[in-house]
């Protein structure tokens, strides 16, 4: 097991790691991996970056997963915990790796979500897979005295993760499905503005689809909380090289520019995303973006 | 025994012959993470033009069968950043510079050559690649390469505004009918080496959805998938010039280049540097690896100077 | 619901738009041991020329990043060889068949096009396919698509040896600067179809021996890791002929076809027709998986006929 | 397990086969793998194409490989045998297979041995893996009463194969290694001559390298003996349709064509081999082959 240690800062290792346990999970696999140094350096809203398909494939692009534990030693060295729903090629062999097969890891990787600096009740809001990292984080805001309100949201129960674990981590948990397999039926944004009235809440912190991304941070502005969103953009690389995983994003004096979600996110301030310029899988650059297209194109 | 690793590039020595490629290295501090980037014989900058420029909307990129497709649109802070930041960076960190240029024009690219050449941490700056073959541009008529004498326009102008030991390299595109017209063309007006290839231009469509599946429609075809594509690229280029159809120029090659065994093809093809792209997206220490492993089958094939191997292959065909 | 997969070429209706691709399927016997190879719209012979001929020699092949790289040099038995055995057997199965044709001057491509139209089973034919895009001959010169001029010729004297209701496919390279004016030719001249893509020009150098790995030094790249290339091919050409810039006619599609999602990919791009060439080397029955699993997917779109899908991604772009 | 029939004369399927058992053989693995239908229809000499590297290969074409041995039942169903030696991509990915993995097969292909009508001394000469198809030849060769000389050779020890089985198999075995690490040092033609004296043999049956099988071609023939040799040519598909396979092959009337080594072979008489045309890993098209280039090429 190789461990080749990032020569400056940042903190990110590329190691070969071993799968030690592989579970179903309603409709996701849950994945132990030995993967030394990530444990360390991790955070929770921070995700890793699997080489798919071993030596003879053809998918030569990284998939990239948030973190959903980390436990810096045990029986095999340090560990890390993700949380994978078969989709296409690369998370289909993903899911279908035994224990002792080989997988390339790159982690940590992006800005995790920040804390606040005072014991306040903080909503943490997860769409289906979406809820892996909230975990930890809910654990890490627990510790700081913070309260947590867990809202987890899927279309049926299947798509549903860590409802049981959500219990424990949290202090109030809703659960809401599309169809009423379980919990309440409906959106998460239906239940969220019962539970920040409920909590006064000045942060959430939310993980899924980009449009519950949005209404969670269009909500939280209604009750004047700041929504920390982690956003899930196609990404080729996951370190910053490529440029292919940009969003239009406004920095904090209001300028909008095309920045790369893998390393100034995956996580933003919800309302620094300029969320009118997606629609239906594309998103557009800003006219008034740095370095917009003039007219004519460019 | 070691190899000697050195390549030379118009009386510029470089200890070796791997580099980034333009636009998948970014500019240098993200790769830095992984590996010294001052190791590599050069260190090829993302494309700069004048202005700052967002690139296109998303998805800019799709995965396809060993490679992907990208339509980044030359996304970049603009040649007065560059020169500010982003160079001195890499000076900083001792990292020898080739700086990849363009313009929408052929006096844009001039200008933004010169702004460099003016610029205070130009002695980092081991030479300037001149892409003319982008495929990301909304109008394909402006690919440059395409066409021999803009592409002998542009080389001219840019020659005009750096220093004369300043090595250009034209960096063109695969597609095209001839490109040994091309290559002859940038020869002719300046250019002291070439760089091949720049992506294929390529289209990937949604079956889900039944539309492109970028937001530019069509995009650049990269990675091992295009490999052979480089090799004959190379190897007509070379051709050529042994046969003396134009003057003799150092060849930088890319193209799908994931190891040392990759990197040897280019090299007994024709090509004395090497760049490494796509694959760094799959290990992000890509070049550095190849860089090791090339070095290793040098060895193996018992030469003392890896420019030993430089267009081999031309000399060892068997005529069956 | 069954989805209608009929798909009608100059009023010749085929059953399916499934095909072979020329050179990936010899005559039609190998693969009848894998399944009845009257089942696929059309079968597409090995490109055919007048007189036998031995091909090149070994190696004839490089497996590449997903695809491969063949120089076979058009081996075969010769039109009438062609027309006395194989044309018979492909009928007496209950084949439609495409039949590939090429000649070394466009007036050998005529003559094959008479001893053709002139043999005994010729009612099998369901059109022809003109290769004028090998790259596997001595000349590159000799590769007719690389100029809209000699493409014409080559088709114009064609269609003049076949009766009127034969429909004509002029089977055109990627491997030009643009492929549009050379469809626009073939077009002009007669052609009442196009088939696109033939193999890109490719090289692979065998790192070991350091020399081409390829008896004929450069071969032809196919198989998935060309498929962008296709699509953009299909996309372009479509996207001239609904922009009106010459006469629309079907076009058929391949390259890189390995399920039927890829098939609906080429489709969707505009072909109406579907080849599976190199992925019937990793499965003999990949044509007709195709068949069955692009027939899936057209239902699952909801279409009653595939043809609603030719060219959709044209009509459904998002402009952001 | 999909088992699709052949339509047509020529008895082939095309199978999802299931390892059922994998060990190493000095340099070699030995793969068994379940292949219905497989066994019924093979007969020895004829070889088998495989699949390699799994959904997200980049590898496309198939690996051909001898058929060690068939067997039609089994607790498994029909199993089929393969010695493997790890080479490139394909041959590494499935020596690597572990037991139950599943990998595609295309079999039996090619033409098999073509055995004698009398029972007359035979002989047969196994180069490195080349000798895996021949103890199967030589049990139905003893089954009708034909009396088996093998002769063994490797570069060296470990790149032997079945010197064992060869004792059991044979009544005769000779084995000669390049380094001298087991047997006769030297070549198995070096051994031939006084194989074919002892035995007055008029057939050998021989699979192995080229350059071995031409040395069998002539020495047989300096004995008055018929040489039927299994060569090996790089094949794209295995089954006809891609024409890489080629060898310049004279037929009964001494007339030149290229001829598919993998349907018209991979089982020649060796006199009809235009050896000549091969040097170096290369081979040329003979002047006087059916539509050989004229000058000026073609
Ligand atoms: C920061 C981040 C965190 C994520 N966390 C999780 C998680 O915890 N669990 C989980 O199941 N999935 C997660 N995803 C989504 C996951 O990365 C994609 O589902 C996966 O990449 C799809 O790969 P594939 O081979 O199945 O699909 P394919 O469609 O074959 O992928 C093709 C290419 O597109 C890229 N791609 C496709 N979809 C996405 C996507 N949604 N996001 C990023 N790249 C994509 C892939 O990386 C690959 O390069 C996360 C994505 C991001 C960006
Ligand atoms: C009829 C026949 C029987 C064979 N029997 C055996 C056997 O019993 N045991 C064994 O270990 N090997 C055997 N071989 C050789 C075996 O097929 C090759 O070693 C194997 O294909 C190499 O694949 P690779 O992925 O390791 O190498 P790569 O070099 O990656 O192969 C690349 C491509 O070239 C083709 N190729 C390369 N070398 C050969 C070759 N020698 N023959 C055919 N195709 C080749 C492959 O099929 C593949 O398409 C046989 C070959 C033939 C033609
Ligand atoms: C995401 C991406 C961005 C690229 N951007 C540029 C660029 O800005 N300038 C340029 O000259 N080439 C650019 N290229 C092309 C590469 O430099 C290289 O020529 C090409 O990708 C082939 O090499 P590869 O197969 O190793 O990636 C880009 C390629 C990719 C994949
Ligand atoms: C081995 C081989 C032989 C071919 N021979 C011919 C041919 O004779 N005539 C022709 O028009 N195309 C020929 N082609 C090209 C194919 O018909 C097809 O256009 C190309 O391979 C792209 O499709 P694919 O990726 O599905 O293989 C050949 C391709 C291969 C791989
Ligand atoms: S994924 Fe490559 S820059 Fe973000
Ligand atoms: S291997 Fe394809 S024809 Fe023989």
């Amino acid at each position: 097991m190789s461990t080749r240690n990032s020569s400056g800062a940042g903190g990110v290792v590329q190691v070969q790691g071993e799968v030690i346990a592989t579970r179903r999970v309603g409709a996701y696999h849950h994945l132990t991996i030995v993967a030394p140094g990530v444990a360390e350096l991790a955070r929770p809203g921070q995700f890793a970056a699997l080489a798919v398909g071993g030596p003879t494939t053809g998918n030569l692009l990284r998939r990239s997963f948030s973190i959903h534990k980390v436990s810096p030693s045990g029986t095999y060295g340090g560990t890390l915990d993700l949380v994978i729903a078969a989709k296409g090629a690369g998370t289909e062999w993903l899911t279908q790796l035994r224990a002792h097969d080989a997988v390339d890891v790159v982690a940590p990787l992006g800005r995790p979500f920040p804390l606040p600096t005072e014991p306040v009740p903080c909503v943490l809001v997860g769409g289906g897979y979406g809820s892996a990292p909230l975990f930890w984080l809910a654990e890490v805001l627990r510790e700081r005295g913070c309260s947590v309100e867990m809202v987890l949201g899927a279309a049926s129960e299947d798509r549903l993760f860590g409802v049981v674990e959500a219990r424990r981590a949290a202090d109030g948990v809703t659960v809401t499905t599309d169809d009423g397999s379980a919990g309440q039926r409906g959106w998460v944004s239906d239940v969220l503005p019962d539970v920040f009235r409920r909590t006064g809440a000045p942060v959430a912190y939310a993980c899924g689809p980009m449009g519950m991304l949005q209404s969670v941070t269009r909500v939280a502005a209604e009750f004047g909380a700041v929504a920390q969103v982690a956003v899930e953009e196609s990404m080729a690389c996951g370190i910053g090289i490529c440029m292919t995983c940009v969003m239009p994003v406004r920095n904090k004096d209001g300028v909008t520019s095309m920045v790369r979600s893998c390393v100034e996110g995956s996580v933003f301030r919800g309302d620094r995303i300029r969320w009118e310029a997606f629609h239906d899988g594309v998103c557009g650059v800003p006219e008034d973006a740095v370095g917009a297209p003039r007219v004519g194109g460019h | 025994m070691a190899v000697d690793m050195a390549v030379t590039f118009t009386g510029r020595t470089l200890p070796n012959p791997l580099m980034t490629a333009s636009g998948c290295a970014a500019n240098g501090r993200e790769l830095h993470r992984f590996f010294d980037v001052s190791k590599l014989g050069a260190f090829v900058t993302k494309t700069v033009m004048m202005d700052p420029r967002s690139g296109r909307g998303t998805p800019r990129m799709a995965e396809t069968s060993s490679g992907m497709l990208n339509s980044i649109g030359l996304q970049g802070p603009g040649i007065h950043a560059f020169v500010a930041k982003d160079l001195p960076w890499l000076k900083s960190v001792g990292a020898r510079v080739l700086v990849s240029i363009a313009g929408n024009t052929a006096g844009e690219f001039a200008d933004v050559a010169r702004v460099l050449a003016d610029s205070d941490a130009f002695d980092c700056v081991v030479g300037v690649e001149v892409n003319i073959s982008c495929p990301n541009v909304a109008n394909r008529g402006l690919v440059f390469a395409c066409d021999p004498l803009a592409s002998g326009k542009v080389i001219a102008l840019v020659r005009e505004q750096l220093p004369r030991d300043v090595p250009i390299f034209a960096k063109l595109t695969p597609d095209v009918t001839d490109i040994v017209s091309i290559a002859d063309a940038a020869v002719k007006s300046g250019a002291t080496g070439l760089t091949m290839i720049n992506t294929l231009l390529g289209m990937v469509i949604d079956t889900d959805r039944l539309r492109p599946q970028l937001g530019g429609i069509t995009g650049g075809l990269s990675g091992p998938s295009i490999r052979p594509v480089a090799v004959r690229a190379l190897w007509q280029v070379t051709a050529a010039m042994r046969d003396g159809r134009f003057q003799t120029v150092p060849l930088i090659g890319v193209g799908g280049v994931r190891t040392g065994r990759d990197a040897l093809e280019l090299i007994a093809a024709g090509a004395t540097g090497i760049q490494v792209g796509t694959s760094t997206f799959n290990d992000p220490t890509a070049p550095q690896r190849v860089l090791t492993e090339l070095e290793a089958l040098a060895e193996s094939h018992g030469v003392a100077r890896i420019t030993e191997l430089v267009g081999i292959a031309h000399d060892r065909m068997v005529i069956p």
